[in-house]
């Protein structure tokens, strides 16, 4: 049968990051079947195209791809060849041949709220985001939305890393506004910046605070010091689509609680900071969003966000 | 010629002690350029020897190779008979040799002290360097009369004190072969003369001089022996006693050169320019000028005679159009009869109403080095109308008007698309004299017109000036060389310190009494 | 804004500072002898990931920083190569320098440890470990000098006491050493140097390898001290604001302290009021990230007059043409 | 130091330093274990073997015309503008808005008025740092990377709060509506019956970066403000004696320059993407400046330099593609390139002087 195929987005497929786990699910797939696939990095905005038709064109399929960013020109190019299968991690893109993966950022990221709001001392814990853009919002709001649930006179307090792309890769830059965030008394960092997000974790470990990881499962880093990370399943994604091409139909697919897309982890490394209180709070938020009596606002939906 | 310093040298008595420099065999090419061929020369120690040629004849190069600056494609340098291998200017500092360069090689904002021990420190820290070097430049211009401030920093010196300052340099490295080149082109009469009293005084202590100088006069004035160089060449090394001015620039340039100026008396008309009250505050609120009151007439020159730095360019600048940034100037003016704005004014205004303006500075400012000589040929006239074609410049009009007056002023090479950068300074001058002579402008200001030029373009630029003052235009000479303020002037005003000290007539003075003036002595401000 | 809150601000502004005054200072003895060096961001990059490399390999920070310094000084020598030895231009070489440190860092980053270019976290003796300075406790209670004391100048790693240092040792080198005035002769006249008998290629080169060291110590002090590891493109653009600071510095030490001292002091701010509300209006996070560079340009348009570089700055010596 | 004839100067030595980069390149890629002769088949034939590759690096270069052109203007009168990626940045802010303004009918109208936008957005951001050198004498080299900063910023704002349709995950603007499509050269080809480039994004916006580089040339060389502006670049004293106001150049060549850096976003902007994207401008403000250093600050020149760039772009992606060799690889190749051809080329000379010496000599 016909190669899979992965692209990466512009971050590259060691971003610690989602492309990362996207790597990840492919090279799980790799080692279980023995199968091989095709891999693309990005360089520019316009190769994502010359990308997508190449390797459309080669008979990749099904073709996968990471960030929002393909959904435009994914648009474009699929009904060029309705023969190929695409799979847009991220974005929604409309077309009979491509399948979109939404995750539901915002409900692993109340679930951290929730976390930090039971682990923070001091009622203050923060957020550094990465590039200030909206998808970070995302993550902020429902992080926001459940430490203020589980703590409505708590603070959190928000940085962002900065406008340019080198947002993403300012560790030293992440290790200082943790810094900051601890002195004005937080005492939980959550880091959605990339590659900064290191930096945010070190100092955060070095200062004898406690951080939340991002994307990947991040408990590793500083064993008994990052106090959980929210884990986008992206890896299952990309190794459900190569698995199984087949079962890739048109729509979209929501990744959320109730699907496992979204996770906070738990593991040795967490284990002693995960307090009985903790994860039955965490625990019955889990059930009650996905029994569907809590809904977290999603702040794409209109660009704002409930809570401060 | 049978001159030449080898014979002239072997002619002498056996016993003689061998020349203090002897090079033999000199040859040196920049690219394609033979800057110096097969060049022999002796100088005596304890002699004050001369060298003299046209601009480009190669007689920096000669002495840079001299001192160890560049290095010789074959020849051998001898220091007192020895053979030395001059390899850098360390190795010529070693053996005893100093060297005043043309262009001063002083760091401009250091101070003397720092620019004397440069390179001849005593250890790797300053402090001590720094207390000898006092002590020792205050011996040296006890000695010398070569007083400067120590701690003044270079740039804000005169270049007459500049080059004290290099002359200290090569002291303060025990040099005993001093050499000089074109050290006067940049001085006042009465610095010229306080040089010439320290190079003297150097001989008798036994050092040896060489001075380069296009100034026949300072040849026959000071120097022991005499070479000549044309084309990379050593064409003659005289006795100086046994020479002629006559004769040297003869064999400099290869034919006759008259040097003097030979014009018909100047038949003034009405007057062009009128200027009452010029003040000039500059941007660190220094008054450059303090009232000037000048009128020049149409058909003369007149001649603004001064120790450099006494307000001169100032007042070209202002006149020209482009006082320096942030200076503030007030007074009345009027060119022709109508009111000529003194502020605010840019130098586009003064050639549209009929001022040229042959610059002090030819290559910082009447000059884009790196521009072909055909674009430097309309340089500050390239809006005129006459070289515009639609939207475009006229290329072919400017080149065809270039290659005219190349010819026209004996522009050498006569290549327009040569780099200004590329030609001597001699032609260097000629192509902006011609520039700013042909634009036929009522008013010309002309600013050291002939420094560092040979007695060959000299001489063509005077002629030119004068036939334009026959012409009916009005000149205003500036210049700090009283033989050419003295031979060119109809008219003399002396500045001193931002003020005209008089007015004389060439003939009702001397270059005695103009120095007087000059230094500020005299009868103050009168009219 | 209460104490405790300027301090802290002071205290990041002292750490920001330190990789950008050692780059300043880089920049300064570079450019102080007429050698342009737009690459200071790449040598900063190449020295923090090869220190980050090795200290991870040998689990020493002294072997990183030995490393990180080893790498600046391959790059200063490709520059002064290009630059002086065979007078090309030497704002491209810069230009190229940066590239260079770009590519190769995650090119063998991503060879050696197969992490995209990271390298592995550092730990324990592989990092720079804050030193407290003595007295620091004893001093607290007193006002004001003893927070100031404790919490703002105490407790930084090695690295940062080292750029603090060589603020001094450059001015003393700089203008009460037989080598500084030479240098600095270099940078305004070479041929005054040449005339005199020395060396403008040797001063030169010189001139080039003590900017490699600082940038050398800059990029270590990033990966090693400030943060734990070596991230691509960790400098982000570090390089150019030190050499924005040199020229705010006039190519002056202790003015490059003030300098880089002032950009430290603006980011600690824009990190610590991420949004500013006055009253009614809230500046949003996009101003305040800007906020240093506005602030930079205005301070630069209202007090600063005309910048006056080495004069033979950017220029190759060339005796013969 | 021997002279080269002005053919080995021009030729020769870009042409020996290109393959000394090449080759050390090659080493690289052999030290991280691949094979350079497959990298360089993969390079070549990916951007110049088809007319897909050629369509890819025509896109590319164009960008780096416009900003090579940008830095060479400013160049020529003596100023060093880093900020061509700010200015390129806002550049795409005009075109954007003024492709978003209108239901524009078709192309032909919507591409002056974007061409003007882009130009005029670009000039501003670099204005205020022209009007700052000339009349503070703030150094423009810093205000101009204050300016590159300032407008990320600034566009980062307006992307991700203002001009984002609601809903949308992208920090982007809408797509700009249909009669805005620039016609790729892919469609004029086929309208001459060719096959040519099908799929690229290279578009008319080639053939204004063409004009832009024959206009440049009129401008500096053949008019007066040209002639003013070079007059100013070598020499500000001299240019004052000849009545070239230093503020009016300063200002007019930063205006040039900002403008050029601009245009730059009919190609990325409106000729490929289609809307305003975050980063839209991707670094080519910065290899303006080494394409316009290698060109020697001349517009034909700039066009190789950009077409050589836009070449190490597209056979850098095919290598990245289609290869194992990590895409960082490209960025060592370009460092190299940039290395031998810009500031090594001496000792290229150097090397090869004797050759002609000892021709010469004979
Ligand atoms: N540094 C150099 N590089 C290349 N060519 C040079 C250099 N210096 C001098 N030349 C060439 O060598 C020739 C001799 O120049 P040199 O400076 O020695 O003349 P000069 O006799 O000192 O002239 P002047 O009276 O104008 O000072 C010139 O024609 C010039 O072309
Ligand atoms: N570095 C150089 N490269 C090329 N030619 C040079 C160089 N230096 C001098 N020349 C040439 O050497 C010749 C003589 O120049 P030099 O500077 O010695 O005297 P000059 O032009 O009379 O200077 P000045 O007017 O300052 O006395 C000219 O042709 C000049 O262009
Ligand atoms: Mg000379
Ligand atoms: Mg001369």
């Amino acid at each position: 049968s016909a190669e899979p195929a992965l692209i990466f987005d512009l971050g590259g497929k060691f971003d610690k990051s989602f492309n990362e786990a996207a790597y990840a699910g492919a090279e799980r797939w790799k080692a279980e079947t023995g199968g091989t696939y095709k891999e693309l990095e990005m360089q520019s905005e316009a190769q994502r195209e010359q990308a997508l038709r190449r390797l459309a064109q080669a008979g990749a399929d099904p073709i996968v791809m990471t960030g929002f960013a393909f959904g435009d020109v994914l648009n474009k190019v699929a009904p060029d060849y309705p023969d190929n299968r695409f799979v847009i991690i991220d974005m929604v893109v409309d077309q009979p041949n491509v399948q979109s993966i939404v995750f539901t950022e915002e409900q692993g990221s109340y679930l951290a709220g929730i976390a930090a709001a039971k682990a923070s001392k001091t009622g203050t814990v923060g957020f550094i985001g990465g590039m200030d853009i909206p998808l970070i919002h995302k993550f902020q709001c429902g992080y926001a939305q459940g430490f203020k649930a589980a703590r409505p006179d708590g603070k959190v307090l928000v940085n962002y890393t900065g406008t340019t792309p080198a947002a993403w890769n300012d560790p030293v830059k992440g290790g200082e506004l943790a810094r900051a965030q601890k002195s004005q008394g937080a005492d939980v960092i959550y880091a959605a910046a990339g590659g900064t997000g290191i930096g945010v974790l070190q100092a955060a470990a070095d200062e004898g605070i406690l951080s939340i990881g991002v994307d990947s499962n991040q408990n590793h880093l500083h064993p008994g010091k990052v106090l959980t990370s929210v884990v986008k399943r992206v890896d299952n994604s990309v190794y459900d689509a190569f698995s199984n091409p087949e079962a890739i139909t048109g729509g979209v697919k929501v990744m959320d609680l109730k699907s496992d897309g979204v996770t906070l982890a738990m593991d040795e490394h967490n284990k002693a900071l995960m307090t009985e209180d903790m994860v039955k709070a965490i625990d019955e938020a889990r059930a009650a969003i996905v029994a569907g009596t809590l809904t977290v606002h999603d702040y794409m939906t209109d660009n704002a966000c409930p809570v401060e | 010629m049978g001159l030449t310093a080898a014979t002239g040298d072997a002619a002498r008595p056996a016993t003689a002690a061998p020349p203090a420099i002897e090079l033999r065999g000199i040859s040196k090419a920049f690219g394609p350029v033979q800057a110096n061929r097969d060049i022999a020369l002796a100088v005596r120690r304890g002699t004050i020897h001369g060298i003299v040629g046209e601009n480009g004849a190669g007689k920096s190069t000669l002495m840079s190779i001299l001192y160890g600056f560049y290095r010789p494609d074959a020849g051998q340098i001898l220091i007192d008979g020895r053979e030395v291998a001059i390899r850098d200017s360390q190795a010529a500092i070693r053996a005893g040799i100093g060297m005043v360069f043309q262009h001063f090689k002083l760091v401009p904002n250091f101070t003397v002290l720092e620019n004397v021990i440069l390179g001849a420190e005593d250890g790797a820290l300053l402090a001590p360097s720094l207390g000898r070097a006092r002590r020792e430049l205050r011996q040296l211009a006890a000695d010398y009369q070569l007083e400067v401030d120590p701690d003044a920093v270079v740039e804000d010196l005169s270049v007459g004190h500049q080059q004290r300052v290099e002359i200290l340099k090569a002291l303060y490295r025990r040099a005993d072969i001093l050499i000089l080149d074109e050290p006067t082109g940049v001085l006042t009469p009465p610095e010229a003369d306080h040089l010439f009293r320290i190079l003297r005084g150097l001989r008798d202590q036994g050092a040896t001089v060489i001075l380069i100088t296009h100034k026949l006069r300072e040849i026959m004035q000071i120097t022991d022996a005499v070479s000549v160089m044309r084309r990379g060449e050593m064409v003659a090394t005289v006795p100086t006693a046994d020479t002629t001015p006559e004769a040297l620039a003869e064999l400099m340039v290869g034919r006759k050169v008259l040097l003097r100026v030979d014009k018909a008396p100047a038949a003034p008309g009405a007057p062009v320019m009128e200027l009452a009250g010029l003040r000039m505050v500059d941007a660190d609120g220094v008054e450059r000028l303090r009232g000037i009151d000048l009128t020049v007439r149409a058909g003369e020159i007149l001649g603004i005679a001064g120790v450099s730095g006494n307000g001169q360019s100032q007042l070209l600048q202002i006149l020209g159009g482009y006082p320096e940034p942030g200076a503030q100037v007030t007074g009345r003016a009027t060119l022709k009869g109508a009111a000529l704005p003194l502020a605010g004014a840019d130098a586009r205004q003064r050639r549209r109403v009929g001022i040229g303006n042959i610059p002090e500075d030819r290559q910082a400012e009447g000059l884009v080095m790196d521009f072909a000589a055909w674009e430097n040929m309309v340089f500050g006239h390239h809006r005129d109308p006459e070289y515009q074609a639609g939207a475009m410049m006229d290329n072919d009009a400017i080149r065809q008007r270039t290659a005219r007056l190349m010819q026209r002023f004996d522009v050498r090479p006569p290549l327009s698309d040569l780099a200004a950068r590329n030609f001597s300074g001699g032609n260097q001058q000629k192509i902006v004299c011609a520039r700013e002579i042909e634009e036929g402008p009522a008013l010309l200001l002309v600013g050291q017109p002939t420094r560092g030029v040979d007695i060959g373009a000299i001489e063509f630029i005077h002629r030119r000036l004068v036939e334009m003052r026959d012409a009916g235009a009005a000149i205003l000479l500036v210049s700090v060389e009283l033989d050419e303020i003295l031979a060119l002037s109809d008219r003399i005003a002396v500045m001193f310190d931002g003020r005209i000290m008089g007015e004389r007539l060439p003939g009702a003075t001397t270059a005695g009494e103009l120095g007087l003036m000059m230094a500020g002595v005299g009868e103050g401000r009168a009219r | 804004m209460d104490l405790a809150t300027l301090l802290q601000i002071l205290d990041s502004a002292t750490r920001l500072m330190a990789p950008l005054l050692l780059a300043c200072l880089a920049g300064l003895w570079s450019e102080r002898a007429g050698v342009f060096d737009i690459g200071l961001e790449g040598k900063m990059l190449i020295a923090a990931f090869a220190a980050a490399a090795v200290a991870a390999v040998t689990g020493s920070v002294w072997a990183g920083l030995a490393a990180g310094i080893g790498a600046s000084l391959a790059l200063a020598c490709v520059h002064a190569l290009a630059a002086i030895t065979f007078r090309g231009n030497q704002l491209i070489s810069g230009v190229a320098i940066n590239f260079l440190a770009s590519g190769l860092t995650v090119l063998l980053g991503q060879s050696w440890f197969g992490l995209g270019g990271r390298t592995p976290s550092l730990e324990g003796a592989a990092r720079f470990a804050p030193v407290t300075l003595p007295g620091a406790e004893a001093l607290r209670g007193v006002p004001v000098i003893g927070p100031l004391y404790a919490e703002v100048l105490s407790g930084h790693t090695p690295l940062v006491y080292l750029a603090l240092a060589l603020v001094p040792a450059t001015g003393w080198v700089l203008y009460r050493t037989r080598f500084g005035l030479r240098l600095r002769a270099v940078g305004e006249n070479p041929a005054s140097v040449d005339t005199a008998g020395v060396s403008v290629v040797r001063l030169r080169w010189a001139a080039v390898l003590i900017a490699g060291v600082l940038c050398g110590v800059a990029g270590a002090y990033l990966a090693t001290g400030l943060s734990a590891g070596f991230v691509k493109e960790m400098t982000a653009g570090r390089g150019y604001i030190a050499l924005a600071a040199l020229i705010f510095a006039n190519w002056r030490p202790w003015r490059a302290l003030g300098a880089t001292f002032l950009f430290g002091l603006m980011e600690a701010v824009a990190n610590r009021f991420p949004s500013l509300e006055l009253g009614p209006i809230t500046v949003p996070s996009m101003v305040m990230t800007a906020l240093p560079y506005i602030l930079t340009v205005i301070i630069l348009a209202g007090f600063i007059g005309r910048a006056t570089p080495p004069r033979a700055g950017g220029e190759p010596y060339v005796k013969e043409r | 130091m021997t002279r080269l004839p002005r053919w080995a100067d021009l030729v020769l030595t870009p042409l020996i330093s290109l393959v000394l980069a090449f080759g050390l390149s090659a080493l690289v890629i052999l030290a991280i274990g691949e094979s350079p002769w497959l990298a360089l088949k993969t390079m070549v034939t990916g951007a110049l073997g088809s007319s897909y590759g050629w369509g890819y690096t025509l896109y590319y270069a164009t960008n780096f015309v416009f900003t090579g052109l940008a830095v060479a203007v400013a160049y020529h009168a003596g100023l060093f503008n880093i900020g061509g990626e700010g200015q390129a940045a806002m550049g795409g802010l005009g075109v954007a808005l003024v492709c978003l303004a209108l239901p524009w009918p078709h192309w032909a109208l919507a591409l002056p008025a974007a061409m003007l936008g882009g130009a005029a957005f670009g000039a501003l951001w670099a204005l205020i740092p022209a009007w700052l050198q000339a009349k503070r004498g703030s150094h423009i080299v810093i205000t101009t990377i204050m300016f590159n900063f300032i407008a990320a910023a600034a566009l980062n704002y307006l992307l991700a709060n203002v001009l984002r349709p609601t809903g949308s995950m992208d920090p982007a603007t809408a797509r700009f509506p249909e009669g805005t499509a620039l016609p790729r050269l892919t469609d004029m080809a086929a309208a001459l019956g060719l096959d040519w480039g099908k799929a690229t994004p290279a578009n008319v916006s080639f053939l204004v970066a063409l004009a832009a580089c024959g206009l440049v040339w009129l401008l500096i060389w053949r008019t007066r403000l040209g002639y003013e502006i070079r007059a100013f670049g070598k020499s500000e004293r001299a240019a004052r004696y000849a009545g070239i106001s230093p503020a009016r150049i300063t200002v007019v060549a930063m205006l040039i320059s900002g403008g050029l850096a601009g245009l730059m976003a009919i190609n990325n902007v409106m000729g490929e993407a289609g809307r305003l994207v975050l980063n839209s401008v991707e670094g080519a403000g910065f290899i303006g400046i080494a394409v316009a250093l290698m060109g020697r600050n001349h517009p034909l020149g700039i066009l190789l330099a950009a077409l050589l760039f836009g070449f190490l772009y597209q056979g850098g992606g095919e290598l990245a593609l289609f290869t194992q060799i990590p895409r960082e690889l490209i960025v060592v190749i370009q460092a190299l390139v940039i290395l031998f051809t810009g500031a090594l080329d001496n000792m290229v000379r150097m090397l090869i002087a004797p050759l002609f010496a000892r021709r010469g000599g004979a």
